[in-house]
């Protein structure tokens, strides 16, 4: 074992394994936990498929089926979708960008170990038959004080709670890392296209996320200790809760999907063996599509009465924002149009999927965001339709694309393209079969979240129908779990660039070694792999008693000072635990705050209090500002 | 780990599941509540060393969901006309301070509600199905803090009668039985 | 149960339904080419070099997709103005509508057809009937939670909000029975929330209304008689209102006509003697969550009361 | 390895101020996530505000005093804010353990501050949504009073006691931006709370 290896290496046991900061180990829980939910979530819809297969069925009573639905939504949302594009992101961007971890390690374990909490308190809550029912955007006063009996909706509140904090953090870390930790030469202009929109993600991210905060806080606020933001008869509105929610709810979906557009960019290049044509414009339609994003929630909200000026404006945003996602799929096909002959692997087949699944759902957009169409159109089984398209379309299918396109990286094995066609095939049909009548149920009628329907109603075939696609999905997930559990030992050994790409994550070893690269590669352009010559220059001398990693300027991606990232540290996960019981707590009393809020105290200043033998290697390699800037001048003009 | 661990915690889990399920449990069909005999005493006082009857337990009372019916029929029932919206007390007697003309044990409210009281309080027997009953007597229950907070109603989407405590009105004297 | 938002019985529903076309059209045809252009873009020759980006292929590649770019542009700002148009004529206020109030509550609609006399005035439940030709301006509000009453046959849908009015026009073109839904989620009754909506040409229309205006026919018959008097003994006059007795609980649909109406407890049942009898036994076993409590009668004052409640007319 | 050309970093600075520093972006996006939250909580004020007939809803606009005093103290305790932050900079260690006491002082005087401010609002957070969006606003401020008291003191006690090397001058550097924050997010809070009542009534 090298010094380096010595450095980066985490400690055996359980104790290494809960203290690891290693952005690879973090990632990869990350995604396996976030798989977890959306199978758990994935089962309760099965059941509600089941329910609703026949007309007045009673395999599960209206309380049971509205958990159902609730905890279904709110998993796939807040506990599958969101995360896991952040996960994605925190294993790759830093071999993408070329560094050796995240910027701030210890929150990047902290958040994870936040969500882990959250998503085990609403399957516990769901078990003790208090989970959620008033939907996965709990609207007031259903979810109010009166009309909410008992603890459910603080649940629901808390459990926002937990996914926002655990979400900031991640945005935080995702754009300090991409702005201040690129390899020397990687300039904003040859970023890759995946860690843009995760840049454009996380900005999102932090604009957006604390309007639902507030929501949730006004909300557990107004239930717990009487505060009057939503009683219409105190001065209080229901439609502020709306506002609040859908505000965050509009950028939300586009947190998932934004992601997705940035992993399509990076695999569909590597199959045509062709840069892709447009870059600057795929980065300004990702940078459109973030700033549109927020001026279009008032669309979910057009059943309500509000003002037809107010609404036209809405329409009018809605429907542009279609734009910019037409740029990127244009692009796309042009890359295609002038590629070689593209050979159709797994990965390659989950992106075809996403242009014949997806555009239907963006279609289904534009039709929704006309406030006209949107008033027959609304919570019915048509925009059930439109958000499965787009989702699981748009997010799914990319992102099932990408676990076949990464495995090997990850792992150092291929998953088995036999299993991986099954498991395309089965999905798209299945998808289909399960969602596309829900376009017609809902012109027939059928509105959202009903937990029966008579056999007057004319829905049953249909429905029937869906029911079995949905199975057939299900079957789908099966046949990839497998694939995956059978390749993590037995899966053909894969090169370290098996698909050929050109991103600086292939330039690693698969599976990549805890600090990614010894030697940092310089970039000279926008596909470094794909360059002649490649690596034209490589970074020595980061110190390795320490770990270290180089800290490049933002506007020319030049060095400027080496970063002494924090070692493994058991305390993120105290902290996390600590935040749990205050969060918990609070649902039961108010004063849990204030006296959960002592052991988080003191979990954090834990957490930053520097260690002895840490400061003692760091004081050991320490250059002082002033001292190294007169180093920096001379090293910037010796560059080639 | 001793072999025994694991059933304890599945053990301790359980019985935190049971008193979490409790509470949120939305039992829409009738209990097997039972219907109080006449002879429930109205007052501590007792002739010669008669043994006190078993206390009958409400069937709602750590029930968060039928509680919040109670405080609907509360409403709907015109209770609030003579108790006031919150039962802070009107014609009739504040139900939230710790004043009981007659009895405050669950079956005692039963039978007050069921066979109405002199000056003024109807008798409901007939009009007011059992299960609605025992909503309403969890619900006067929880109004002067019988029960826990967890299971309590919190404000009504209506005018907030529950001023905070600086602002309440004294609490005015009991009606002399 | 007819919800179809394609087959329009009104004006309103029918402007919507050709919008709807106009944007299926445009989508179906933009899916077919994109979809096109990508099959093709795939079917590349075995060994195709790429194009380097100054090669003539790139450059018309750029070039095509500034066309898709802009094409795309005229098709949603065509999209967009002719949403803007079909708004104008749904929004356009009603002349001389009839007016209906219309309260939603937890699991049922209380309407109310406003008149400037106030004697004049038909207060009924889940049920709605229209004057065929003339426009109907609900003016709605909800009394607990957030409702949405959904007509597709005739219009598009409307929240009903706590602390706010809404307002929604219904036209019928022709007579005929149509049907709305609650398509806000509202609780556990959510799915049994409907309401029938009867369109009847004008003389059929007042003749209905003079009829709601007549309190409930007293009982002829001593039978009919002990079934008044088992329920103004029972638990129904706390929350039901019959005008002409003694009942007039507010917090319960009106019940003064039940027996004209076409389906009882809120589209759940339709309105027959034997489901009567089920309903008031055992509601929660139809509707799980309701507030209607299980009546205990034993059975031949079960038999009266629902023979009673069916004379009402 | 074939004689690729090196780029020797092994002399450059390990630690850096301001944006070049990898906390001060962590700063900064902890600064735009609360500001968020204080921007929108602002907007929900505004929102009831424009709903209500009469604003404040039943009560009189909270009394100005204490508002006033505390608006002008945590100004004021920009100066020590200030010289703490160059202090740290200058790595001059006596005098960053002054400056950062001193404004732990202000924070301290600050926090009592607001335990007056309090009962001067002249509303309850029960009594209607005007009563509750004030105490939130104000209590969204205190939350940040307190964190970052609570950081400047633990901060101090690193200064006195802890092992020490020269990055930590950086989180002297970092805590007193945050401190501005705390500074200036009660400007518009101040403004909206104690002024628009009275201005706009």
């Amino acid at each position: 074992m090298s010094r380096i290896d010595d450095t980066w290496a985490d400690k055996p046991g359980l104790v290494g394994w809960l203290s690891t900061v290693d952005h690879k180990r973090i990632g990869i829980r990350f995604v396996v936990t976030t798989l977890a939910f959306f199978v758990f979530a994935g089962l309760l819809a099965a059941v509600m498929r089941v329910q609703l297969a026949r007309p007045d069925n009673h395999v599960v009573g209206p309380d049971t089926y509205n958990q159902l639905f609730s905890v279904h939504g709110s998993m796939m949302m807040f506990l599958f979708a969101v995360p896991v594009m952040e996960a994605i992101a925190l294993y790759l961007v830093p071999l993408m960008v070329g560094t050796r971890n995240v910027a701030f390690p210890r929150l990047n374990a902290y958040s994870y170990w936040l969500l882990l909490f959250g998503g085990l308190m609403l399957i516990f809550v769901f078990v003790i038959d208090s989970a959620p029912d008033a939907g996965w955007f709990n609207y007031v006063p259903l979810s109010g004080p009166e009309f909410g009996p008992g603890k459910r909706s603080d649940f629901w509140a808390q459990l926002i709670t937990f996914t926002e904090v655990s979400g900031l953090i991640g945005a935080v870390n995702i754009i300090t890392t991409v702005f201040k930790l690129r390899a020397p030469g990687m300039t904003l202009a040859r970023l890759p296209l995946f860690v843009w929109a995760m840049l454009a993600t996380a900005f999102m991210i932090l604009f957006a996320m604390p309007s639902v905060m507030l929501a949730s806080t006004f909300l557990i606020t107004d239930r717990l200790v009487t505060t009057q933001f939503f009683n219409p008869a105190e001065g209080g509105d229901v439609l502020l809760w709306q506002h609040l929610f859908w505000f965050f709810g509009h950028p939300e979906v586009y947190f998932i999907f934004v992601p997705a557009l940035g992993v399509i960019s990076q695999i569909l290049p590597t199959f045509a063996r062709r840069r892709i044509v447009g870059y600057v414009a795929m980065v300004v339609a990702l940078v459109t599509i973030a700033f549109l994003s927020f001026g279009l929630w008032v669309h979910h909200m057009f059943a309500t009465g509000l003002p037809p000026l107010g609404m036209s404006f809405f329409t009018a945003a809605s429907i542009m924002i279609a734009l910019p996602t037409g740029l990127q799929i244009f692009c796309w096909i042009a890359t295609l149009a002038t590629g070689e002959k593209v050979r159709f692997a797994a990965p390659f087949l989950f992106i075809i999927g996403f242009f014949f699944i997806f555009i239907i759902g963006g279609l289904t957009g534009v039709m929704l965001g006309s406030s006209t169409l949107d008033s027959q159109l609304h919570d019915s089984y048509f925009v059930v339709a439109h958000l499965h398209y787009v989702l699981i379309g748009g997010a799914v299918f990319p992102l099932f694309g990408g676990f076949y396109y990464w495995f090997p990286k990850v792992t150092g094995r291929r998953l088995s393209e036999r299993a991986g066609r099954w498991n395309f095939w089965l999905f798209f049909i299945g998808f289909n079969v399960a969602f596309f009548p829900m376009h017609i149920l809902g012109l027939e009628g059928m509105p959202r979240r009903i937990y029966t329907y008579p056999a007057a109603a004319g829905w049953s075939g249909l429905n029937l129908l869906s029911t079995i696609g949905a199975f057939t999905v299900a079957l789908s997930v099966l046949v990839f779990f497998v694939n995956v559990w059978r390749s993590r030992r037995a899966g053909e050994l894969a090169p370290d660039n098996v698909w050929g790409a050109s991103g600086l994550e292939w330039a690693a070893p698969s599976p990549p070694p805890p600090y990614n690269f010894e030697r940092i590669p310089a970039v000279r352009s926008r596909d470094p792999l794909w360059e002649p010559g490649f690596p034209a220059a490589e970074v020595v001398g980061l110190p390795d008693i320490v770990r270290s990693t180089l800290v490049t300027r933002l506007h020319d991606a030049e060095p400027d000072h080496i970063a002494i990232l924090p070692d493994a540290s058991i305390w993120p996960f105290l902290a996390a635990l600590a935040t749990t019981i205050m969060f918990i707590w609070s649902v039961f009393t108010p004063w849990g705050l204030t006296w959960g809020a002592i052991p988080l105290t003191i979990t954090l200043i834990g957490w930053f209090w520097p260690k002895k033998d840490e400061t003692r290697r760091t004081c050991a390699v320490e250059v002082k500002p002033d001292a190294g800037d007169a180093r920096v001048h001379q090293l910037r003009e010796a560059l080639p | 780990m001793s072999s025994r661990c694991p059933e304890l915690v599945v053990l301790a889990l359980s019985l935190l599941a049971l008193g979490g399920c409790e509470r949120e449990q939305r039992r829409f069909s009738e209990p097997g509540g039972s219907t109080v005999t006449v002879t429930t005493p109205l007052s501590d006082i007792r002739a010669g060393g008669v043994a006190v009857a078993t206390p009958v337990k409400a069937p709602y009372d750590d029930n968060a969901y039928a509680i919040s019916e109670g405080q609907r029929l509360f409403q709907w029932f015109n209770c609030a006309g003579c108790h006031a919206t919150g039962g802070g007390g009107a014609i009739g007697p504040a139900l939230t301070d710790d004043v009981w003309i007659y009895g405050k044990a669950p079956d005692q409210i039963f039978s007050t509600i069921v066979q109405g009281r002199p000056n003024g309080m109807p008798a409901f027997g007939a009009r007011i199905p059992n299960q609605q009953v025992w909503q309403l007597v969890s619900y006067v229950r929880s109004l002067s803090g019988e029960l826990p907070k967890t299971v309590s109603p919190s404000r009504a989407d209506a005018m907030y009668f529950g001023k905070p405590p600086a602002e309440r009105e004294p609490v005015t004297q009991p009606v002399q039985p | 149960m007819n919800t179809n938002a394609l087959l329009s019985g009104g004006p309103l529903s029918a402007e919507i339904g050709q919008l709807f076309w106009i944007f299926v059209g445009i989508a179906a045809a933009v899916y077919v080419v994109v979809l096109a252009f990508l099959v093709v873009s795939l079917r590349r020759r075995e060994g195709a070099r790429a194009a380097p980006p100054d090669s003539p292929a790139a450059r018309h590649a750029v070039r095509a997709i500034g066309i898709a770019v802009g094409l795309t542009t005229v098709i949603l700002v065509v999209l967009a103005l002719s949403d803007f148009f079909a708004n104008r004529v749904i929004a356009a206020t009603p002349e001389n509508p009839l007016r209906v109030r219309v309260t939603a509550h937890q699991w049922w609609w209380e309407i109310e057809y406003v008149d400037a006399d106030p004697t004049r005035r038909v207060r009924t439940a889940n049920e709605l009937h229209l004057p065929v030709g003339r426009p109907v301006q609900l003016e709605m509000t909800a009394d607990d939670v957030i409702h949405s009453f959904w007509a597709p046959e005739l219009n598009g849908k409307k929240d009903l909000l706590p602390g706010y009015t809404t307002r929604l026009t219904l036209v019928a073109a022709r007579a005929g029975d149509y049907t709305a839904e609650c398509a806000e989620f509202c609780g556990f009754q959510h799915a049994n929330m409907r309401v029938a909506i009867v369109a009847h040409d004008p003389q059929d229309f007042a003749r209905w209304y003079d009829a709601q205006l007549t309190p409930a026919a007293e009982p002829v018959s001593p039978e009919l008689q002990r079934g008044r008097d088992v329920l103004l003994g029972s638990t129904c006059v706390m929350c039901h209102n019959i005008t002409g007795t003694d009942a007039s609980g507010v917090t319960g649909p009106d019940l003064t006509h039940l027996a004209s109406r076409r389906w009882i407890a809120a589209g759940a049942l339709p309105n027959d003697a034997a489901r009567l009898a089920a309903w008031i036994s055992d509601p929660q076993g139809i509707k799980p969550g309701t507030h209607m409590p299980a009546t205990r009668l034993d059975a031949d004052d079960l038999a009266v009361l629902t023979h009673y409640l069916t004379s009402l007319r | 390895m074939s004689a690729r050309a090196v780029i020797d970093v092994s002399k450059l600075p390990t630690y850096a101020y301001s944006h070049r520093s990898l906390m001060w972006w962590g700063t900064l996006g902890m600064i735009a996530i609360e500001g968020t939250v204080f921007a929108i909580a602002l907007v929900v004020y505004y929102y009831l505000r424009g709903l209500s007939l009469d604003w404040p809803i039943g009560s009189p606009p909270p009394d100005l005093l204490w508002g006033t005093v505390m608006t002008a103290l945590l100004l004021v305790s920009g100066i020590p804010n200030q010289f703490a932050k160059k202090a740290g900079e200058a790595e001059d260690l006596r005098r960053v353990r002054i400056w950062v006491f001193v404004s732990i002082v202000f924070g301290i005087a600050a926090l009592v501050v607001r335990i007056f401010e309090y009962p001067a609002l002249n509303t309850h957070w029960q009594r209607n949504a005007y009563g509750s969006i004030v105490y939130a606003l104000l209590t969204l401020h205190t939350v940040h009073l307190l964190t970052d008291f609570v950081d400047t003191v633990v901060l101090e006690i690193l200064m006195l006691t802890g092992p020490l090397n020269g990055r930590r001058f950086v989180d002297v550097s970092e805590n007193a931006d945050y401190w501005w924050f705390v500074v200036l997010a009660w400007l518009p809070i101040y403004f909206t709370i104690y002024l628009v009542p009275r201005i706009f009534p």
